[in-house]
């Protein structure tokens, strides 16, 4: 069984790590709601980056200078698959002006695609949109007398969260109303880079108290400290 | 007291003790500051916790209300992720919800999401919560700014959720919207319904007397 | 906004408070992995209060003397919805004499459709099961050209939990794999009741650390001191 | 050396380094114990855990693995609900599951759940872990007690999962499951081909000499 003593590999990795996997048109969903809990540090590192034509999906688009702002601000994204764009006038001005394309999900709604796309799950049923231009070119489906619509499931090849600590071994846990999509998306991106405010020594972290398994995580950053 | 202040004192009136209760951005957040003070409600964040508190000493990080402010957190409460945050609201492990609202029509369908071409600032939870509360309480003035009225026969705005709503609070008055018609639960002091009905989009039925014994407070204000 | 400092009600009830909720043909959903996590002294209750003809969701029967066994015994049960009944012979002799109907569901589909039935969704689709006989009779989709398989949501009138640690107001710990079904189950029955093995006052257990919020308990059973 | 425990040691050398793997109950459980001492794998648990280890020192309370047994838990384990588990599970986030059979094949698949009106224990975690697993390595004696063969053209027992299976290790032989055909892998020390095919009941192909830089075990033994 696996030593408990051998050396144990620690997934921190340098700033730079994050690039080593961006590129232009690809799909990145980002943690955060209205920017708490959305890596700021690896915002950053995609802003200097340069990446193009990204699809960014995330819970809402933040403000102009904060979460993932400055990313819709820059230019460099594409396309937004995400529950609110009210807090961030930039990205319905370019929504308006035809320079950003904008899919908008109910947030209940976002978390499931989102789980169903980590969990292996080809869709669920939800009752939520059903009556609305949500419920638009959707499969529905009667149980039980009540109407559902199928929602289907969301991937991305790439996944940056923030969480307040971490061990080396990649176990995360994230504080207060920080966690929101965080955990949801640890499961569903081919690739997953953490930005952490504090690391521990494996082991050093209660396993009941791991709130996204180590398994999910591929590489760690450190937050700068403030 | 101003319009947006009696809306919330009215609606706060609605709240049983023990309720787990979603309060929207802007005005339905002003409904916390006017509960009775013998009853105790568990507030619910969409954003990922119950126990949602104003905001007493130093901002905690992380801590911050669905609009995205710091705020405080009562005792026993507890934080989640976003799927448990609306697996909560989408079971019906939410009592109330009180939202704002664009329009509301006599079916009980609510606008509140969008107004196309012109603010398209997305649905948020508000599709979630409207569909999956037990109870869904609108607290909107009563016309638009404008003069324009919000209370319709049916909705023109793309609409937030279909015959949901229970519950429409303004300033001017109190509707529940049941089998296809608003009913007048309450007109609020000084209002008369000439001006009441000038200013209402759809037609309404007065609560019957004979129904007067659950409705104690239209009774003493009309 | 809600005081902090009113009169906090605690949800501590005696032992006897399941008896006001139990009655012949009901459903009840346990937690526990072979009846580990599973609340021994609620399932005593069940036993002496005598209800009949019930029907039980969780992941297995156990073993003859622990976990649920005990109820398979002694005849109250009528059919089973679970994913594994090998360790508890009784359960499988029961159900060759027709005595017990056992639904047998894979157990991440069992763990689905509890959750579905909790989240207010009307069912999920899942891989697992296609082309075998779990399959017969349901809906088949496929998504991205992989056949799936619409499992429908399961709810119960009750759930018995078993949790290591809860406030006054409900908010439970649990303790390494006793989690199991727990926390799904919580969401997913009109009442919920969970045996304790120690209650802290409100404000005790950090909110981060919560697994089941409190809105989700109606009462709180101590767990016999051992 | 027992069969078992041959099969055991054949299937570790699967294995890589860093390998999330779930081990079923009985024989793959034996793998753990023969891991190369080089590599580090993660085993999953699917009562809600990763970090899978030995028992060492007294039982902690709750802390058993999916048999029901006590045992250890890695530095590093991460305690979670069942859902959590079979989200690992179904969403492709196990590398490896190594699970017994009682039939498999040509076509991958696999029958270890049920033999009807006989033994119906439930599928358990089964269905799942084959369905979702990246790699799934059936570990089992070559032939029943009675000696029938359990490698066939079309299983006649109650599928697990369909065409999941991707290698076969018994006490006689790996075979990989491929494009509708066995394909013979490895032939254990001292068991010669026209044996296994007698005990096997479907054909099989060799491995091709073209391939035999990926197969320099077979190339070792034959």
């Amino acid at each position: 069984m696996q030593a408990t003593d051998t050396k144990r590999r620690s997934k921190l990795a340098c700033p730079d790590e994050l690039n080593h996997h961006l590129r232009d048109g690809m799909r990145i969903m980002f943690g955060g709601f209205m920017g708490v809990g959305t890596p700021e540090r690896l915002v950053a590192a995609i802003l200097r980056h340069g990446a193009r034509r990204l699809t960014l999906i995330g819970n809402d688009t933040a403000f102009p200078h904060s979460g993932v702002g400055p990313l819709i601000a820059s230019g460099q994204v594409e396309r937004v698959i995400t529950s609110h764009i009210g807090t961030n006038p930039v990205t319905g001005r370019k929504m308006l002006a035809g320079q950003i394309a904008v899919e908008l999900v109910p947030q209940g709604t976002l978390a499931e695609r989102i789980r169903c796309g980590g969990a292996g799950l080809g869709g669920v049923l939800t009752p939520t949109g059903v009556g609305t231009m949500v419920a638009e070119g959707k499969m529905r489906q009667l149980i039980d007398g009540r109407e559902y619509l199928l929602e289907l499931p969301l991937r991305a090849e790439l996944a940056i969260l923030h969480a307040k600590r971490a061990d080396q071994a990649g176990n995360l846990v994230y504080e207060r109303a920080a966690r929101n999509f965080n955990p949801l998306m640890a499961l569903a991106a081919d690739k997953v880079i953490a930005e952490v405010e504090e690391i521990v020594d494996t082991g050093e972290i209660d396993p009941d108290q791991v709130m996204t398994p180590g398994i999910l995580v591929d590489h760690l950053i450190l937050a700068e400290s403030h | 007291m101003d319009a947006k202040t009696r809306i919330a004192r009215r609606v706060a009136q609605e709240l049983h003790d023990g309720d787990v209760v979603n309060l929207g951005i802007g005005l339905p957040t002003l409904v916390a500051h006017h509960l009775p003070s013998n009853i105790e409600v568990c507030l619910q964040s969409e954003n990922g916790f119950i126990g949602l508190a104003p905001l007493t000493g130093e901002p905690e990080p992380g801590l911050v209300n669905a609009g995205g402010q710091p705020c405080g957190l009562a005792p026993g409460g507890a934080m989640f992720d976003s799927a448990m945050s609306f697996a909560l609201i989408r079971g019906g492990h939410v009592d109330v919800t009180v939202l704002g609202g664009l329009q509301v029509d006599q079916h009980g369908n609510l606008a509140n999401w969008m107004v196309p071409d012109k603010m398209i600032p997305g649905m948020g939870g508000a599709m979630d919560l409207v569909t999956g509360a037990k109870r869904v309480i609108v607290a909107m003035e009563h016309c638009t700014k404008d003069g324009a009225p919000r209370l319709l026969e049916r909705c023109t705005l793309p609409l937030t959720a279909a015959a949901r709503v229970s519950l429409v609070v303004t300033e001017l008055a109190v509707f529940s919207c049941d089998r296809g018609r608003f009913t007048l639960e309450e007109l609020a002091p000084g209002v008369d319904l000439a001006t009441l009905a000038a200013r209402t989009g759809a037609g309404f039925d007065l609560a019957l007397p004979a129904a007067a014994h659950h409705r104690n407070s239209l009774r003493s204000m009309c």
